[in-house]
């Protein structure tokens, strides 16, 4: 109980440091995007989602203080299911609605050569 | 009862004093944590919703229907900012929580007002994009990227409202009765809620704005 | 209702009165016999009600005792009378039908016109799913599993009580749809674009949003605080793997509810706002997609499900080793397979709409997960077939509802593997054949072990046993009025019969038709039966008492304590220190402790619950005519009466020892009379 | 036939007379082969499905509480042979019953070609596909046959033994088109296009429908579906031609008007470029078509200017005139125009190798 009461609540410093590497997270997707420094738009994508994804990351252990022994373990395996149900949820609905959609739409191939140019 | 020899007499009910003894209690502190772990599974379920709703994002967020498109709406620069603000908002709640271990009441005060000045800049500039938005005519009735746009953000715009609001009323309950050991159970849920949120708009600005500008 | 449809919506859409909203005196059924009828009978049976309540002076104790209790056992059995009464409602419903279709098909045209048949069995699904089995099973797990691991009440006393209103509060709407206005003629799912406002503009739609959006919230809460409750309150000593089954099946029941119940909320929030703000995600045109709503109401709806089936399950696993004496095989399987069953269950929501047009590798791929589902749950069958082999099997009215769910629902397991294989699909999907298989696996399953579990607590719950004569009248008119039901739409269902119809080419359809009728009519007399069973009972409960609190010779905590329970479950926390913890205790010869009382910590009654779902009740209601005044100011109050209920800090009061001293004395005065 | 008699022992279980069952026996292929894979899952499941039916009755029986004969292990409840059994048995059945799924959910893929007429008929490549076009109505079914410039209403014929190729569409909400004599059924909805192959391969009359629940009309919302041999088709055909009605913008939009149990109609001619118009939603001409849309889309959307007028890309993104469409877009675009061009015509591009 108290070590939830003391470390569960964070230090200045993890603050801190969370708070610098958010800042670093966030500046770069949207230099990446308004500096344009790349050509390719997929690697720009990428850039964004890796940095998204750490800087959620980031959030998850240094302000929302999520450890595997907090809660019986239960706090971890919660966000562990969560983000598990996210994932299949998310990539299984874009995955069933671009197929359903790839069948159905009309002009679907010339659209996707139009998508698809460089 | 059967009066059968025990060999090893089993103790099957706890008869001492549940205060004193931290087996299985359902004493006050105890239950307090389970209102901690409700609230984190509250916020988890709240995670699923944005769940649904970035989904339907990334389905239906290239559907213009001939409109406008992220590139012709958004300004970067202004999200930038609104970003910063959440950002600020985040370490500074951090900061009324620190306070808040250290039972410095009006250091918590203090922290927690920071906090939702920059919660309400952030809604400010969210209201602000909002009616630019309608008063262009790319409102959210106009096609489905719209629609999914003004639901997602929105949603969390709700979200930032209402932990105004609660924060609004936190600060009387903390004025009234100080560091509580309830207070504080209410300081850590909304600290959860308000980090929660900033947790959700990484999202936001990486898939509607930034990906949506880009592509 | 049905005249208004044909004229009167588009144009009532259009005048919204600014103080009545689209409220006016055609919303009332005047002009529809069959529904006046109706009205008036309810009007007067809730006059008498009402009387009855004021003339015997029951309004203080219904009030104080039960409406505003936040004791998990008595909302327990305020939800199992929900469902009950909401079963009555659905049921007649199914009855409507069944007859209508009856007649129909002998080349009749039936007395339902195709708009009322349409909010028929509409109103029928939602019933039957949302207010009928979701209430019955949160009823049990309210009431049984706090008692099954020792602790004196839920996690959050007060949000239970909450999160029980929301759900009358739901129902309340759906009964209100009936009388004032009408309901959704859109299926039980609402599939866009049908439920969108181009093609549904009556209030109908609107009632089945702001029902299911209410009781949903009321659904989620009670999800958090179960889990919660599992995972916090668990007397000492109960591990994980010490936990009854059917608290493992509340624990994956309830994470399910909570990480389903949301996506349910916002795909109902999506169509929402589509009817009330303009938006398009799921309209034909400016680029929504009708098909997203179909994948999002599934994600939540192959769960749902498991939401139902599961707790059953637990059910089962509670009466097979007690009225076989003997531990229940292969426990570890047993929680694996539930927990297997519940992240499977997310990844086969597809198999629900083969024939919308993916290509073969996404059917193929939704196909196979679903058949891997079967393998679990086969599991489970033959963990409670192997709990029978050596046991000494007692065939008393829980056990047969056992053994008629055994043979039912292997067949409905059967036909539901069959829909899996996507090709099949194509023939048999929206056919009555899928109808018979659902009903097969939601009445040989979820409703039996309803009632199985319903007889098999009740001494628990009211201190009396149900009349055993009774029962088995009652489960020998359901099953053999499930077979005569559904058997005939099986067959249907190959002869290319599909759903909804309620008019029909050929009259060689009508035998089968008839058949499930008279089918329909053994349910009824089941149905009525099982009220019997409680009147007779009640009036028998003298003989029918239970002294010793464990009539069926329990194998789990809750038969430890007495029956009904005092409020605070246990004068003492139970200690486990293995599976079936009572009957580890009494093979050890335990003895019940009978001084030495301390004071309980319990929570304080409220009536915020009711307050709060009062007038969130409202609101749905103004939101649903369109009384924008009244919606703004309901949910305003609501608000203010929410926040003003966190400044309340009087919430939970000591029982003195001395009290709890009395009750246990007695208890020891009724144990000791009973051995004599 | 083996599979036949297989079907009638276990519908004569089933105490059923076979004949009504359209869809254990129907009359074409896919739907013979889609009865066939009924049969033979519904088999192998009653591997595991009988022992325990049995078993349930049995131990009930022979563990009752009053034959005190049988053996009695109150804390017998575990036997690591036999979780071994009931975990992989029932997985065995489904390893064999997601192989057969895999295989039959691709070859009975309703956007697949054919890959025969019958069981003992293998498909002729020369013979074309007949194209019919379906769009699902309040409350009927428009049919139109582009090859022969007809169209009727409620009311379809197809050649026995040629390959029928459904494109499906609807002006509404979902409809589902289902001829359970003739194969399985599709979702039409309104903006898109599904598709459906079939045959027929006995001549008759027989029921189609809307399976998925539409509204009012939609216990009326049926068809006759006409398989007929290649003589019988001609008259029908002509039978049709002979209706002097036209299939034009204005009865399309008269016929798009709810309506229950429409009488059969036939149109003995077409308006050009109707079916693209239904499927893309423009039948009237005044809205955007879906592709056209969806076209802009692709190109990053009409801007701003898009709101107030989205007509101005009307019709241009089509085939007849790319270009155009080039000088609305925003110049800022980084796309070779000529790419563009080619990509954006609506026949696919002659594969250069």
């Amino acid at each position: 109980m108290s070590d939830h009461a003391k470390g569960g609540h964070g230090s200045l410093k993890s603050y801190v440091v969370g708070f610098v590497l958010s800042v670093i997270l966030t500046v770069i997707p949207f230099w990446v995007v308004m500096g344009e420094p790349f050509d390719s738009k997929g690697l720009a994508v990428a850039v964004i989602f890796i940095l998204g994804g750490t800087q959620m990351m980031v959030h998850i252990h240094y302000f929302l203080h999520v450890t595997i022994k907090a809660e019986e373990g239960w706090q971890a395996m919660s966000i562990g299911l969560t983000i598990l149900l996210l994932v299949i949820i998310m990539s299984g609905s874009i995955w069933v609605m671009f197929n359903l959609q790839e069948n159905m739409m009309p002009a679907h191939e010339q659209i996707e050569r139009v998508r698809n140019l460089p | 009862m059967a009066d059968t020899s025990v060999k090893d007499p089993v103790e099957f009910f706890v008869t001492e004093d549940p205060h004193h003894h931290d087996g299985g209690d359902h004493e006050e502190h105890h239950h307090e944590t389970g209102t901690m772990l409700g609230f984190w599974i509250y916020l988890m379920s709240d995670c699923l919703i944005f769940g649904i709703l970035f989904a339907t994002y990334a389905v239906l967020g290239q559907n213009y229907a001939a409109g406008p498109a992220p590139s012709d709406l958004f300004e970067l620069d202004m999200i930038l900012v609104s970003t910063f603000m959440l950002l600020f908002s985040s370490i500074t709640y951090g900061f009324a929580v620190l306070r808040m271990d250290r039972n410095d009441l009006k250091g918590t005060l203090v922290w927690l007002m920071v906090t939702g000045g920059f919660g309400l800049a952030f809604l400010y500039l969210e209201y602000a994009e909002f009616s630019h938005l309608i008063h262009l005519g790319a409102t959210p009735q106009a096609s489905a990227f719209l629609s999914s746009f003004f639901f997602l953000v929105g949603t969390h715009g709700m979200h930032v409202l209402g932990g105004s609001i609660w924060l609004v009323v936190l600060l009387i309950q903390l004025s009234q009765r100080g560091l509580t050991h309830e207070n504080k159970r209410r300081v850590m849920c909304l600290s959860l809620f308000w980090h929660f949120l900033d947790l959700i708009w990484i999202g936001v600005f990486s898939l509607v704005y930034l990906t949506g500008v880009l592509l | 209702m049905a005249s208004q449809a044909h004229h009167g919506t588009s144009a009532s859409a259009l005048d919204v009165h600014p103080f009545w909203g689209k409220l006016s005196w055609d919303a009332f059924p005047f002009h529809e016999p069959i529904v006046l009828v109706t009205f008036i009978g309810v009007v007067l049976g809730g006059l008498a009600l009402v009387g009855a309540l004021t003339y015997f002076r029951l309004w203080g104790y219904l009030w104080k005792n039960w409406f505003t209790s936040i004791d998990h056992k008595k909302i327990g059995i305020m939800y199992m009378i929900l469902g009950l009464v909401m079963l009555l409602r659905g049921f007649a419903d199914a009855l409507l039908m069944r007859g209508h279709q009856a007649l129909a098909a002998s080349g009749g045209e039936g007395y339902l016109n195709a708009h009322h048949y349409d909010q028929i069995f509409t109103a029928h699904g939602v019933i039957m799913i949302f207010f009928v089995a979701m209430p019955f099973v949160t009823g049990f797990m309210n009431y049984v599993m706090p008692l099954q691991i020792g602790a004196r009440d839920v996690a959050f006393p007060f949000l239970n009580n909450f999160s029980f209103w929301l759900t009358v509060s739901g129902a309340i709407l759906i009964m209100v749809s009936l009388f004032v206005g009408e309901f959704s003629t859109a299926g039980w799912l609402a599939y866009a674009p049908f439920s969108g406002l181009e093609f549904s503009p009556s209030v109908g739609m609107d009632y089945y949003l702001w029902a299911l959006n209410i009781a949903g919230i009321g659904t989620t809460l009670s999800g958090i605080n179960l889990v919660v409750t599992i995972v916090k309150m668990r007397a000492p000593g109960m591990d994980y793997m010490k936990m009854p089954v059917f608290v493992w099946t509340t624990l994956c029941t309830n994470v399910l509810i909570v990480a389903t119940f949301p996506v349910l909320a916002a795909t109902l929030a999506l169509l929402t706002a589509d009817r009330y703000l303009g938006t398009h995600f799921f309209t034909n045109d400016l680029g929504g997609s009708p098909m997203m709503y179909v994948n999002l109401i599934w994600i939540w709806g192959h769960p749902e499900v498991y939401i139902l089936v599961l707790p059953v399950f637990g059910i089962f696993s509670e009466i097979v080793p007690t009225f076989t004496g003997k531990r229940l095989f292969g426990y570890a399987s047993m929680v694996y397979a539930t927990c297997v069953i519940m992240v499977l269950s997310y990844i086969v929501w597809l198999h629900h709409f083969f024939t919308m047009g993916a290509g073969a590798n996404v059917n193929a791929f939704f196909g196979i997960t679903t058949m891997i589902i079967s393998i679990p749950t086969g599991a489970k069958m033959f963990n409670w077939l192997f709990t029978m082999y050596k046991g000494r099997v007692r065939f008393d009215v829980p056990m047969l509802w056992v053994m008629g769910f055994m043979i039912t629902f292997v067949i409905g397991g059967m036909t539901g593997v069959l829909l899996a294989v996507p090709p099949a699909d194509y023939v048999l999907h929206n056919s009555l054949f899928l109808i018979a298989h659902f009903h097969n696996v939601i009445i040989g399953g979820v409703v039996f072990g309803i009632f199985a579990g319903i007889v098999y607590w009740w001494p628990k719950a009211f201190g009396f046993s149900l009349d055993p004569f009774w029962g088995k009248v009652s489960f020998w008119c359901w099953i053999i009025g499930f077979y005569l039901a559904f058997m005939p739409l099986y067959v249907l269902g190959l002869m290319g019969v599909t759903r909804r119809l309620s008019q029909f080419e050929d009259t060689f359809y009508s035998i089968y038709f008839i058949v499930a009728l008279v089918g329909a009519l053994f349910i009824a007399a089941g149905i009525g039966a099982f009220i019997v069973q409680i009147v007779v009972s009640v009036m028998r409960r003298k003989e029918l008492a239970d002294e010793t609190g464990d009539p069926w010779g329990g194998r789990t905590l809750e038969w430890a304590t007495s029956s009904p329970p005092p409020y605070y479950n246990f004068a003492f926390s139970p200690k486990v220190h293995e599976i079936d913890a009572f009957t580890h205790m009494k093979r050890e010869g335990y003895t019940r402790p009978t001084d030495g009382f301390m004071p309980i910590h319990m929570p304080h009654y409220t009536a915020t619950g009711v307050v709060l779902a009062g007038l969130l009740t409202v609101m749905g209601f103004a939101l649903i005519w369109h009384i924008w005044w009244l919606a703004a100011a309901s949910f305003a109050a609501a608000l203010i009466y929410g926040i003003g209920h966190t400044f309340n800090y009087n919430r939970d009061y000591y029982i003195p020892a001395a009290e709890v001293r009395e009750i246990e004395n007695q208890r020891t005065q009724q144990l000791a009379k009973a051995a004599d | 036939m083996k599979r036949a008699l297989i079907a009638s022992t276990l519908l004569s279980t089933l105490l059923l007379s076979g004949c009504n069952l359209v869809v254990m026996n129907p009359s074409g292929d896919v739907a013979e082969q889609q009865a066939n894979l009924i049969v033979y899952s519904t088999i192998l499941m009653l591997i595991v499905i009988v022992p325990v039916l049995a078993l349930t009755v049995f131990f009930a029986y022979r563990y009752r509480a009053s034959n005190t004969d049988a053996e009695y292990d109150p804390d017998w409840h575990h036997s690591t042979t036999l979780e071994i059994i009931i975990w992989s048995v029932p997985l065995a059945i489904i390893i064999c019953l997601a192989g057969l799924t895999y295989v039959a959910t691709h070859r009975l893929d309703p956007y697949k070609p054919l890959s025969r007429i019958s069981a003992d008929q293998p498909i002729d490549e020369s013979v074309e596909p007949m194209v019919i076009q379906v769009a699902a109505m309040d409350w009927k079914w428009l049919f139109i046959y582009p090859e022969l410039g007809i169209a009727s209403v409620n009311e379809v014929a197809a050649v026995v033994d040629r390959p029928i190729e459904f494109q499906l569409t609807s002006t509404t909400v979902m409809n589902s088109f289902y001829v359970p004599a003739l194969a399985g059924q599709i979702y039409a909805m309104s903006g898109m296009q599904t598709e459906l192959n079939a045959v027929i391969n006995e001549p008759g009359v027989f029921k189609g429908f809307s399976a998925n629940y539409s509204g009012e009309g939609f216990s009326q919302m049926r068809f006759k579906f006409h398989g007929l041999n290649e003589v019988d088709f001609d008259t029908w055909v002509e039978k049709v031609r002979g209706d002097d009605k036209v299939l034009d913008t204005d009865t399309l939009e008269a016929l798009n008007q709810k309506s229950i149990s429409h009488p059969v109609t036939y149109y003995g001619r077409l308006e050009d470029t109707l079916w693209e118009r239904i499927v893309n939603t423009c039948v009237n001409g005044e809205d955007l078509c879906r592709h056209d849309m969806m076209m802009v889309d692709a190109l990053g959307g009409g801007g701003l200017e898009g709101l107030w007028n989205r007509d101005m890309f009307r019709g241009i993104c089509s085939a007849d005139d790319p270009g155009a469409l080039m000088a609305l877009i925003r110049p800022e675009l980084r796309i070779n125009k000529d790419d563009l061009v080619t990509a954006m015509t609506l026949t696919a591009p002659v594969n250069a190798n």
